[in-house]
């Protein structure tokens, strides 16, 4: 188990349970025993007695955030080289925690890969039911579904062209196939674009809201479009030119009255006042997911049916 | 009070939204036609940055002269996509024409998208024609740059790369000249890296919170960063506490590295200084002003309706 | 063929961007197309950066390993691992969440994956607020009241030293220590302002948690002031998008030639 | 070597262990406390009243009341959280016969909304006015969403509107409209980014934390009440190490580095005492005893305690550095691409 989690040994001297050349026959039965392994364990949960089934979950979180704890706590190698060897057994741990730790946050990759689909799932199944029973917009659905498979299909066509030799030759638009021509004509010019387009659409709406919704209604609101303020003229180069010539005006550069130029008004609230205050709420909301962590980790939180 | 009066105060406050998003249209398009530059006072965070990668020293800022050693390779972590090109487009072609002009070579993956990897590729083929236009020879990759593609999770990257950046890039593969894929440790840009702190400088181009989960967990390199303004104060209190060497935030920032680009022999006459940030700037001073005359005309509306009221 | 693609695809871009703009008149038909194909796009590019930038290269490949191959000499001979299968069903029980009576199986691969975030925010939690704390320790007595100024006079002075003066490293003057002294107390309102579990009956702790909300204003304010900056710098590059990359530089050209 | 960073010397383990035990430990105490019958205090915060105050009034003109759990992707702890606040809501609504509405972003959220909601009328005994269509599922599409919720409010005339959860750039289209038709408004985000916003255009808003007390508050619940006990405790342990870190760093710099050395004999590298390299030039040089110099913050107790040396760094001192570990047999020469640390 030890190797198994140690895969930064090099290939040549790993062990040879459990990793084989590639393949080999070893490899593909090993793969086959882990998929039946792992359905093996399925059908046991499914078996699970209902009182054992919060434990259980509980389990697994627990295993998955022990590791980081783990690895937290235990004290880090000094100083060690590539070719070292543990000197205790103590040391040795530290070793394969170190050693597994890229495998093991891969982990966390490669399952929320396969969760996605959970996602993509049940988008086509609420478009898919609106298509086939004909309700309202049902051909929007169809639009979204259609456009679905199209980019799939073609962003996969496009990445398999890009494989192998003629990959650099792809660079330059030259020697693009139509899939190429495709796939640039709805990433770039599709998707891409019409995520500028939703991301800007907000300036709108904060102008909107802007007008008639911000108003000096109490001292909060008022501390905070004051500061608002300072912060947005500070960000105008026009304003904080205007107003640093009329206070080069009152003295000169070394006169008392340049701490009032808008840019050392602006620094000074910066250093003084903003970051402490967002540092507090940074420590709030810090405190909290620490704290959040722990209840889910030790799965005390109820969440949810 | 006559009835005039409490008209103007409903009017004021009741201008149809419409008609306000079409004022926002104009003013955000008529002043693009119009090239002005404006004067600009660069902000410490943005000129500490420029000096971390250009090793030029801003004379406002003299005492921090700390800057990357141009022979080793840099690591950029770049998170953003079209969807925030308005500032991120701008501070990525600025950070290329530095390391290019500079000869640094650079590793580039992203956490934050999947996307990201591909638009970061548009944008360097953008340069690269630039240079070409400009007589300079374009940037290859594998040989100047390497793609190291997409992480889903920025934890479990920034983690690993933490951990140990040899095995957290083993399985990484970019096209090699000939186009196989091949380890990213064969690759010139790569070649005896083994550690994070074998990079001179690890940057971060984002318009999300991967910077919250790099500073978390990545801390043997310097890191300085470009982020939209939506992310500017939250991360501004790193750049305080020293975990931070540089921050570039949003359109101001960008426009702090340009003009600081503009005045430094480096660049100045051999690739585009101004750009994004010099084209949109002036743009943006009117429609600000917009939004203060708005909340302006706003709250004035309402105290007029309040005192007729009282 | 390529100028003529790449104005194609300006076209079709702004149609999309017009199209989703359309929404701040009122919600039609045109704006719900292109909300739909944006979502379609969304997801089917999804479905391939799901296989190509993470499956294959951090599961298929570390499981079947990879070999030399002999005609380009490319690639690495490199060892399969064949017990990342099983993480395949333990990917696969989440679908489970459809069934009536097994979907309690479906919380195991979310629990795995909150297992690995909540272990996370423990080790990461001093890496992001230590320095902060050490920041935040700042003194607030000064340790210096003189400068040499331009002119190699030594001045005595409360304030803290024009730039063109010259002062011994790490001096404190008059100025920063009340500056700092303002720091430190605003940090500490806004963290008291989040304390719950004790009620505050005296005047000085009350005031400090009423003055704690406040100050938090003025942090909101900074991240309102960068975001309108961030919004409407976005708005501009669309504009500049419309208006001068496809409308000067590709559609007229087309018709002034002609 | 990013030595300017601080590595994680015993500090960082020590302090992360003392914040886990507070939390544990207060989770457990509100949990013994919970049998005992005796009850673990939190205040009660303002917010609550605010509450109170919005659904009194929606109550006197008879108009509904509108609430608004976040866009989450799945039903998470904060959206169970932000039920239970509208739970309480709707029992005060229920007790006057006041309509409500609540609009969810996505089905397993709606499902949990209904199933909530309805608990509540069947405690207040008050099924038959229990209405179907006061738990909706609107839209799982963020801006449509948005759309569809700004128009129940303006039809049904909102008089209170409570937004509470995650929410994102749509929060201005919801409190903008809510503002139009002058709706009471109650809102919290989790999201640092949108509460400016909220601040703005609501009447009363829950930053961060605040959520959490209040759903605490109100639920009761031992883990909720325990855990918030427990934060606290680890606030108050980061106020008091910034005072005295305050105090010890504004005495200390008074000093000069010298004056403070102490009398024991060679001191190797003591807080007090600053060693600097024999020959700058040459890093390899063994370490004296500085010149006295006015002390810096970087030479005070706290400073050094809170930013030990990088500890893979090998110590100036030659022995205590280097460790001599038992060596790989070198089997293979060419070790594979990315091997070894």
């Amino acid at each position: 188990m030890m190797d198994l989690l140690a895969q930064a040994t090099p290939p040549s001297d790993s062990s040879p349970f459990w990793s084989a050349p590639n393949g080999s026959s070893h490899l593909v039965i090993g793969i086959g025993a882990a998929l039946l392994l792992g359905i093996g364990l399925i059908f046991l949960l499914l078996q699970a007695p209902v009182r054992s089934r919060r434990w259980i979950v509980a389990l697994f979180t627990f295993l998955a955030g022990g590791y980081y704890v783990l690895y937290f706590f235990w004290p880090t190698a000094i100083d060690r080289q590539p070719n070292d060897l543990p000197r205790n057994p103590m040391e040795g741990v530290t070793f394969w925690i170190s050693d597994a730790f890229p495998i093991v946050s891969t982990f966390t990759n490669v399952l929320a890969g396969f969760l996605l689909g959970l996602g993509i799932y049940s988008l086509w199944r609420v478009h898919g039911r609106r298509i086939v029973k004909q309700q309202k917009d049902w051909f929007f659905s169809f639009v979204l579904l259609a456009s679905s498979v199209m980019m799939a299909f073609i962003g996969y066509a496009d990445w398999h062209s890009r494989q192998g030799l003629n990959g650099p030759l792809l660079a330059n638009k030259a020697n693009w196939h139509p899939i190429n021509y495709a796939f640039d004509f709805f990433f770039e010019g599709g998707l891409q674009q019409m995520d500028a387009a939703m991301f800007s659409i907000i300036a709108f709406f904060i102008l909107s809201a802007a007008y008639r919704a911000f108003r000096i209604r109490s001292v909060e609101a008022t501390v905070l479009l004051a500061t608002a303020l300072v912060v947005i003229l500070s960000l105008m180069g026009v304003i904080t030119n205007a107003w640093q010539s009329g206070i080069n005006h009152l003295g000169g550069p070394d006169a008392f009255v340049q701490n009032f130029s808008l840019d050392t008004i602006r620094t000074w609230l910066t250093n003084t006042v903003q970051t402490p205050s967002i540092r507090g709420i940074d420590f709030g909301i810090g405190i909290g997911s620490l704290a959040m962590g722990l209840r889910l980790w030790l799965s005390l939180e109820r969440t949810g049916s | 009070m006559s009835t005039a009066q409490t008209t103007l105060g409903e009017k004021l406050q009741s201008l149809p939204k419409p008609a306000l998003y079409l004022v926002l249209i104009l003013l955000t398009s008529v002043p693009l036609l119009v090239k002005i530059t404006i004067p600009n006072k660069e902000a410490k965070p943005s000129a500490n940055f420029y000096t971390m990668v250009t090793g030029t020293v801003d004379p406002t800022f003299p005492a921090f002269t700390t800057s990357i050693d141009a022979t080793k390779p840099v690591l950029i972590q770049t998170d953003w996509t079209t969807s925030t090109r308005g500032e991120s487009a701008g501070q990525f072609k600025s950070l290329m024409r530095i390391l290019m002009i500079r000869n640094i070579k650079f590793c580039f993956y992203s956490a934050g998208d999947p996307q990201a990897p591909q638009v970061a590729l548009d944008y360097i083929s953008d340069i690269n024609e630039e240079r070409v236009k400009a007589g300079l020879r374009p940037y290859e990759r594998w040989k100047d740059y390497v793609d190291a593609g997409y992480f889903p999770g920025a934890e479990a990257i920034c983690n690993a790369i933490q951990n140990n950046f040899g095995t957290a890039f083993k399985n990484v593969q970019d096209q090699d000249a000939e186009g196989a894929e091949s380890s990213v440790f064969e690759s010139p840009v790569l070649k005896g890296v083994r550690k994070v702190s074998d990079f001179s400088v690890m940057i971060l181009v984002t318009g999300s919170n991967t910077s919250n989960i790099a500073i978390e967990r990545i801390k043997s390199v310097p890191m300085i960063m470009m982020v939209t303004g939506v992310m500017g104060p939250e991360t501004q209190v790193y750049y305080d506490s020293g975990q931070l060497k540089g921050l570039v935030t949003g359109l101001k920032g960008l426009y702090d590295m340009e003009s600081l680009m503009d005045k430094d022999p480096q660049f100045k006459g051999k690739v585009t200084t101004l750009d994004n940030g010099a084209k949109y700037y002036p743009t943006l001073h009117i429609a600000l002003l917009l939004m203060i005359i708005a909340i302006i005309i706003g709250n004035v509306g309402m105290f007029m309706t309040k005192k007729r009221a009282a | 063929m390529n100028e003529t693609y790449h104005t194609w695809r300006l076209t079709f871009s702004v149609l999309a961007t017009v199209g989703l703009y359309s929404v701040l008149y009122r919600e039609n038909k045109f704006y719900r197309f292109f909300e739909h194909l944006f979502l379609g796009l969304a997801s089917g590019y999804t479905m391939v950066a799901l296989w190509t930038e993470t499956l294959y290269s951090q599961w298929w490949t570390p499981m079947v390993g990879s070999h030399l191959d002999p005609v380009t000499h490319k690639g690495a001979d490199a060892n399969g691992y064949w017990a990342y299968m099983a993480l395949l069903p333990l990917g696969l029980m989440a679908y489970l969440v459809y069934s009536k009576r097994h979907n309690w199986i479906s919380r195991i691969p979310i629990g795995i994956i909150l297992g690995f975030w909540s272990g996370q925010q423990v080790q990461v939690w001093w890496n992001r607020y230590g320095p902060q704390i050490s920041d935040s320790m700042k003194p607030v007595v000064p340790n210096a009241f003189h400068y040499v100024d331009a002119q190699g006079a030594t001045q005595f002075s409360l304030l803290s030293p024009p730039a063109t003066a010259v002062a011994q490293p790490g001096a404190i003057f008059g100025t920063t220590a009340l500056s700092n002294l303002v720091f430190v107390l605003t940090f500490i309102c806004a963290l008291s302002y989040f304390l719950f579990s004790f009620d505050v009956k005296n005047k000085l702790l009350n005031g400090m948690t009423t003055s704690g909300r406040w100050l938090l204003m003025v942090g909101f304010g900074a991240i309102f002031g960068s975001t309108v900056m961030m919004r409407f710098t976005l708005l501009i590059d669309r504009m500049y998008f419309i208006w001068i990359e496809w409308l000067q530089d590709r559609i007229l050209p087309l018709f002034l030639h002609r | 070597m990013g030595a300017q960073y601080l590595d994680t010397g015993w500090i960082a383990e020590a302090f992360t262990a003392m914040l886990v035990l507070f939390v544990l430990f207060n989770i457990w105490r509100a949990e013994n406390a919970g049998k005992t019958g005796k009850e673990v205090y939190i205040r009660r915060i303002p917010g609550l009243n605010a509450i109170d105050e919005a659904v009194g009034r929606a109550t006197e003109m008879g108009r509904p009341v509108i609430m608004v759990p976040g866009l989450p992707d799945y039903v998470d702890a904060i959206v169970v959280q932000a039920m239970n606040i509208f739970t309480y809501v709707t029992r005060i609504a229920a007790r006057f016969s006041n309509p409500i509405l609540v609009c969810c972003y996505n089905a397993s959220v709606f499902t949990v909304a209904q199933e909530m909601i309805r608990d509540v009328y069947q405690q207040e005994g008050a099924i038959e006015r229990y209405d179907q269509d006061s738990v909706r599922f609107i839209s799982d599409r963020q801006f449509a969403f948005a759309a569809g919720v700004s128009g129940l409010i303006l039809r049904e005339q909102a008089a209170a509107t409570f937004f509470l959860g995650n929410f994102y750039a749509e929060s201005l289209i919801l409190a903008e409209t809510a503002n139009s038709v002058g709706a009471i408004q109650v809102a919290s985000s989790t999201q640092n980014t949108q509460t400016p916003f909220f601040i703005a255009a609501c009447d009363y808003v829950l930053i961060g934390d605040e959520f959490y007390a209040a759903s605490a508050y109100l639920t009761r619940q031992p883990v909720l009440v325990g855990s918030l006990v427990g934060q606290d405790w680890a606030k108050i342990s980061v106020i008091t190490m910034v005072l005295l870190g305050l105090l010890t760093t504004s005495i200390q710099i008074q000093g000069k580095t010298e004056m403070e050395k102490v009398a024991s004999g060679p001191s190797k590298g003591t807080f007090a005492h600053v060693q600097v390299l024999s020959n700058p030039a040459d890093p390899k040089s063994p370490m004296v005893d500085g010149p006295p110099r006015q002390m810096t913050v970087a030479d005070t107790f706290m400073y050094r305690m809170l930013n030990p040396l990088p500890r893979d760094i090998k110590f100036h001192d030659e022995k205590a550095g280097t460790f001599e570990r038992p060596q790989k047999p070198a089997t293979n020469p060419a070790t594979a691409a990315g091997g070894g640390q």
